[in-house]
C-alpha cells in the first residue's frame, strides 16, 4: 500500500515529504567533532546521519607504489542505525558502500598520496577513512561520500618524534588536490530524483551513482538496482547529477 | 591498574585536567537521538562519547533462541574506528565480548523482561569517542536508550568510574588517568535501592580504600542520576 | 583509474598488443562444460577465462530465506588462486564481493524469477585467468550458463569494458591496459532494448567521452551478442 | 523441582553435599604434569578439573612497555568438560574467563615482566597462561585461576640458543613476585557461599569475585549473576574473600 | 616421512629411548576420567596423553540433521595449547581437521550406529602432551570412552603406529623417532576380525617391507586390546 | 534403487559404463593451460574435471629447514563442480583431498626442495600447488594428484630481479627428482575396482590411496570408507596400485 503510494506520487513528480524532484532534503556538515580523529565529518541528510573519521598510521608502501602513501577506506553499518542492521562482518551492501566512496576519493585524485611518503619503499602514511553510518533514511551514499570529503578537507598530519606519532599535534594538513562529490540519481518509471529517502528508494527502478571533480571530470560511476537503464537515460542522470554536485560543494 | 610514571597525576589536590578528585567531568546526556531506533540516547563524559540504540521488544529469531518465560536481553558494546588514537581494526575483541557481557548484567536487573516472552531486546552502544571510562559512559546511554524506548524499568541504572590515583581516591577517570591509576573500578548501580549492577575493579587496593571509593561512587552517581531523569524529561518538554 | 606510467600505450593508433582502438580481443565462447551444472560455458577474451555453472532453479534452504513471490538470483564471483600474477588466497575479498553484487545486479533484468517462487538460482563464476575485464568477462559466461540451464530470459547479457587510454577511447581493456588507463567502465546491457543493467566507472572523462564510448561499447558489443548466440547454437547442433 | 530444593537448603544454609557455606570441597593440587609445559597444574575441586599450562615463546614487546615481558592469558571450554560446551571459538564465558584470570595475574604484578626482555624494544619472553577445563563442575574461576598461579610458581624459563629456544633444558624460575589468590562469594537470598557447585551456581542470585594478594591487598574485582549487590554485600564479600584466599594460598 | 639427520636413531639394535624396535612404550589407560561425560579415558603412551569424552547417543540438533535411519557418529581431535613444544594457537588446523576425520572413520565400523537413529555420538578427543602418535592415542581413548559410554561395540579398536627408521622396522613412534623416520603409519584395526579402520603412511617402504611392519603391528596390537580390555574391567571392579 | 544395481553389477564384476574393473575411464591430460601459472595441468578423467595450477612466491623458510622451499598444498571444491558443493572454506573432505595430495609430492621427496633456497634462513622460493575442481564425478584423488604431478613437471622458476619476480620470465625448470603417482583402489563386498565414478563411490565398503614412486616405492596411503580391510586385502590392493600406476604414469 505505502510503496504503491509513493510511487503513484514519484510518477506525479511528487515526493512524500514535498520536496521537488530535484531537492536535497535538509543537509546538516559539522567538522572535527571526533576528538581522537586526525580528520572527522558528521553529516545529515534529512534523517540520515553519518559521521566520516578519518585516521593516520605508519605503514608500509605497496610493491608497486614504493613513494606513494595509503589509502584505506571502511564502512560500518552500525546496527544502531537500522532494524534491519545486523551486527557482525560487513555484508555486500557496507562493502560496496566502502568502495564507492573509495573510488571517489582514488579516481579523483583527491589525496595528494606522493605528498605522504616518508621514506620511500619503507615508510608512509596511511590515511584510514571510516564510514560510520549512525542513522539510516536512505542516499547513504551521497551523505557518506560528502562526510568523506569534508573529513578529509579539515584533516592533519599528526607530529612524528623518533617514527612514533604524537597524537593531538599537528604538522599540517593532509595534502587535497581535488574535491570530488557524489551524487546519487534514482530513476522511477521514466523520472530522476535525487537524494531519494528509504521509503523511496524501496521504490526505485534503478540508480547512477556519480563522483564528480570540481573541474567538471566524472571521476566514478556505479549502478545499481534491478531495472537496466538506457544510455540516454545515463548521459542525463550524468547531467543531473553535475548540476547537482554544485550545490553539495558548497557546503563544504 | 595502568602503566607506571614518574609524572605526579595529582598536584596540589587538583587533577592534570584541573578537577577535584571527586569531580565528576562535564556531563552531557541528549535522548532520541537515532530516529530509527525504539530508544536513543548519546552521553559524554568529557571527551568520552557514546551513543545507544534500543530495538524492541522484537519476537526473536530464530524460533528455538525464544524463551517462553521471558524476553532476551543482547548488548553489544563496540568501538568505533576512529575513537582512539590508533585506528582499531572494526569486529569484536575480547575486550569488547567482556564488556558486552558485563554490561547486560548491569541492565538487566533494570528490566522486567519477564513481561515480553519470545522476544528480545537489542541494546547496541557504540563508543565515538574514548577517553577513558568509555564502558561506563555506554551502560548511562543504554539506560536512557531503554527508558526512552517505553521498556519497563524498575530504576535508571547509573554507572560511572572510580579509582586511585597517586595517594587519591578519584571518580570519572579519563583516559591518561586510565593508563596511569594505581585502580580502577567501573561501577554502576540502581539508585533507588543502591543495588550494585556492575562491579569490577583492576589494580591494588586495600578493603578500606574501596570502601571510601563506594562512598565517592554512590555521592556522585546521584548527580548522574539527576542529569538522566533531567535528559528524559527534556526530551518530553521538546 | 590505473597507475601512471611514461610509456606510450597506444602507438601509431595501435595498442600495445596490436589492436585497434576499438577492436576486441579474440574472444571463445563453450557451453556445456561442466556436467553436473545444470548450465555452464567457458569465455574467454584474450589470456582472461571465465567458467560459470549454473545450478536451479532448486529448492532454497533454509526455508525462511523462500520467497513466496520470485526466486532468488545468487552469484559468487570468485579468483582462482592461479588465475593472477601473486597468487591470490582463497575466500572472498572486498573486491570479490563487490562485483558479485554487481554481477547479480547485471543478470536479474534479464531473468523471469518471479516464475520459480521460492526457489533460488545460483550462479557461479571461477576466473580461472585474470588478463583484465574479469568481471565482464564472467557476466558473459553466466549469461550463456544461465541461457544453456534453460531458465528463461528476456535477453542474453552481453558484457565488456570499455575506457580511455592515453588520449584514446578504447575497448576491452587487458591487464596492462587496465593498470595504466585513465579511465575504465565495465559495461553489461541487454542488446535487445539496450538496457544497461551493469555500469562502473574508475578514472577520469567528461560527459562527452562516456557518450563516445559507450557508442563503442553498443556497437562491439552487438558482436559479442551474435557470437552469444551462436555459441547456443553450436551446442544444440552438436 | 531440584533447583527449588538447592535453593531452598542454601536459604537454611545447607548444602546439598553436606558441606558448610563457607566451606571449600576438597581441594587437590598437581603440578609439573604437563611435560611439553615450561610450568603446569591440574586443580581439582571436587568434581571440577581445569589444567594450566604455561607456554614461554619469544615476542616482540609492546611499544609503549618496550622493556617489559608479555602475558597472555586463554581460556578454553573444551567440549569433553560439560554437555553443554560446544567446539568453536571461545564464547563470552571463555572469554571472560580468561580474561579475570588474567587480570588477577597482571594487576598483582605477579610476573616479573622487566625481567623478561631479552633486548629492549626487540625481543622479549611471551608468557602463555592456557586454562584448559576438563570438567566443569562449577566455581571454574577460583580452580582455574589457582591452577595458574600454581603452574606460574613452578614454571621455568628455557634456555636460548641463537635465539633459539632449547626446551627441556632451563636457565631459572620464571620470576615472580606475588601469589594472588581468586576467591569467588555467592550471593543467595541473604547468604553467602563459597566455591558452589554447578547445580548451586544456578540458583545464585550473584556472585563476586575478589583476587587477592599475599600482603592482603586487592587486585581484581569482577560481579556477575543477574542480581544486585550492596556495598554492604560487597564489602562482606571482600573480607570473606580474603579470609578464604589464606585457606587456598595453602595448597601452593 | 620425517626430517634427514646424520644422527643414528638405532644403536645396537636399540632406539634412542632404550627401547627394542618391536617394543612398545610404557601405556596406561584409564577409564572414567570425566565426570560429566557419558564416558571417558585417559590413555598415555610414553609422555604422549590423550584424554577422550564421549557424550550421546543424544537427540541431534538441528532437526535437519538428524537422519532416520541411523546415529551420526561426530569426532573431533584437538591440540591443548600446552600440549607441544611451541605454543599451539587454539582453533582447528588442517592437520586436525584430517585426522578427525580420520578417527571417525576408524571408530565408525565399530558401533552400531543403526541402533540409534535421529541421534549424535559426540566423540571429543584432547591432546595433553604430544610426544608421537597422538592420533593413535587419540583412537585407543576414544574406544575406551565408547565402551565406557556404553555404546554398542562390535569389538574395541586398538591403535598404534608403526614404521622404519634407519633400516629397521618399528613400533609406537616417538616424537623424536617421528620426525626423522623413514616412513611412519598410523594404524587402528578391530582384533576380533583383524579388521584394518586406521591406515595412513607417510614416507618410503616397500611392499614387502609394509607387509612386514603390519605384522609387528598386529602383534603389538594384541597387547594394547588386553590393555584396553583390563582398563575397562578396572572400573567395574572399583 | 540405482544404488543396489550398480552393487548388483559390481558384485558380478561388471560395471554401469561397461569398464573392466581394474580399467581407467578415458583420461586426458592437458598441461600449461593456465597462463598466469608457473605451472598448470587440467586432467579429465572421464567426467571428472580437475585443473592444478603452481605458483612461485618469495617467502622465509622454516626455522628447522633454513635452506629448504616450501611447498603449500591446497584444494578448492568449487561449488561450479557439483550440487553438494557449497561456497565456504575447505570443508573436511577437501582439507583431507588437499592433505593426501600434498603427501604425494612431499613424501616421494619429488621436489628438490633445496634448490629452492635463496638466501639460507632467509628467503626461498614457496611452491603453491592449488587442486581446482572443475567438475565431480568421482575419482578426485587420482584426478587431482595426477594434475598436480603433471603440472609440477612442467612448472618453471620465474626470473628474480632486485628481489622482485619477473611473471612470464623464466629462469629454469622446477627442480624434479621423482614423479609419484597415485592410485585408489576400491573395495565392494571381495572386489577390488579402480577408478570409480561417483556413484560407484558411493556403494563402496572402503578405498585405499596408494602413491607409488617410479622407482617401485610406496611414499603414502590413506585408507577411507565405512568398511575395515584386512592386511591382505591392504597388500592386494597396494599390488595393483603399484601395477596400474604405471599406466598413469605414461600419461605424463
Amino acid at each position: 500500500m505505502r510503496p504503491d503510494y509513493i510511487l503513484k506520487l514519484l510518477e506525479n513528480e511528487e515526493r512524500m515529504d514535498g520536496r521537488r524532484m530535484d531537492e536535497f532534503r535538509k543537509i546538516k556538515v559539522e567538522t572535527q567533532n571526533i576528538k581522537k580523529a586526525e580528520g572527522s565529518a558528521r553529516v545529515k541528510m534529512g534523517n540520515t546521519d553519518v559521521i566520516v573519521g578519518v585516521k593516520m598510521e605508519i605503514g608500509t608502501p605497496f610493491l608497486d607504489t614504493p613513494n606513494m602513501g595509503i589509502l584505506k577506506t571502511g564502512a560500518e553499518f552500525t546496527p544502531i542505525a537500522s532494524p534491519d542492521f545486523e551486527s557482525g562482518p560487513p555484508g555486500e551492501d557496507a562493502t560496496e558502500l566502502a568502495r564507492v566512496i573509495d573510488r571517489g576519493i582514488r579516481e579523483s585524485e583527491s589525496i595528494d598520496l606522493e605528498k605522504l611518503c616518508l621514506n620511500e619503499g619503507e615508510k608512509v602514511w596511511k590515511v584510514f577513512v571510516d564510514a560510520y553510518i549512525i542513522n539510516h533514511d536512505g542516499n547513504l551514499t551521497d551523505a557518506s561520500a560528502l562526510a568523506a570529503i569534508a573529513a578529509l578537507k579539515v584533516a592533519k598530519i599528526p607530529k612524528l618524534e623518533d617514527d612514533k606519532i604524537i597524537r593531538d599535534v599537528f604538522e599540517k594538513d593532509l595534502p587535497l588536490l581535488h574535491t570530488p562529490i557524489t551524487v546519487t540519481i534514482g530513476k522511477v518509471a521514466d523520472k530522476f530524483i535525487i537524494d531519494p529517502n528509504r521509503e523511496e528508494e524501496e521504490v526505485l527502478d534503478a540508480k547512477l551513482t556519480v563522483a564528480v571533480r570540481e573541474d567538471g571530470m566524472v571521476c566514478a560511476m556505479q549502478k545499481s538496482g534491478s531495472h537496466g537503464l538506457t544510455t540516454e537515460d545515463v548521459e542525463k542522470m550524468i547531467d543531473l547529477a553535475i548540476k547537482k554536485s554544485k550545490e553539495l560543494r558548497k557546503l563544504l | 591498574m595502568g602503566m607506571k610514571t614518574e609524572e605526579k597525576m595529582i598536584i596540589k589536590g587538583r587533577r592534570l585536567d584541573g578537577r577535584e578528585p571527586d569531580e565528576l567531568r562535564e556531563i552531557e546526556m541528549k535522548v532520541g537521538v537515532i530516529p530509527n531506533a525504539n530508544g536513543s540516547a548519546q552521553v559524554s563524559f568529557g571527551n568520552t562519547v557514546a551513543i545507544a540504540g534500543v530495538y524492541g521488544p522484537r519476537l526473536l529469531h530464530p524460533k528455538h533462541l525464544q524463551r517462553a518465560d521471558t524476553a532476551i536481553l543482547q548488548c553489544r558494546y563496540n568501538m568505533a574506528p576512529f575513537s582512539v588514537d590508533e585506528r582499531a581494526s572494526p569486529g569484536p575483541s575480547r575486550r569488547s565480548i567482556e564488556i558486552s557481557k558485563v554490561t547486560r548484567l548491569a541492565l538487566e536487573p533494570a528490566l522486567f523482561l519477564e513481561e515480553y516472552p519470545e522476544t528480545v531486546v537489542d541494546v547496541y552502544i557504540e563508543i565515538l569517542q574514548a577517553d577513558g571510562s568509555t564502558r561506563v559512559t555506554g551502560i548511562n546511554a543504554a539506560s536512557l536508550a531503554l527508558a526512552d524506548a517505553g521498556v519497563p524499568m524498575r530504576d535508571l541504572v547509573v554507572a560511572l568510574s572510580g579509582g586511585k590515583i597517586d595517594e587519591t581516591p578519584i571518580i570519572d577517570l579519563n583516559g591518561k588517568e586510565d593508563n596511569y591509576s594505581v585502580a580502577d573500578i567501573p561501577f554502576a548501580f540502581m539508585p533507588r535501592k543502591k543495588e550494585i549492577t556492575l562491579l569490577q575493579m583492576d589494580g591494588l587496593l586495600t578493603p578500606d580504600e574501596i570502601k571510601s571509593i563506594f562512598k565517592n561512587l554512590l555521592k556522585a552517581g546521584q548527580t548522574i542520576y539527576e542529569m538522566q531523569k533531567q535528559a528524559l524529561r527534556k526530551k518530553y518538554e521538546e
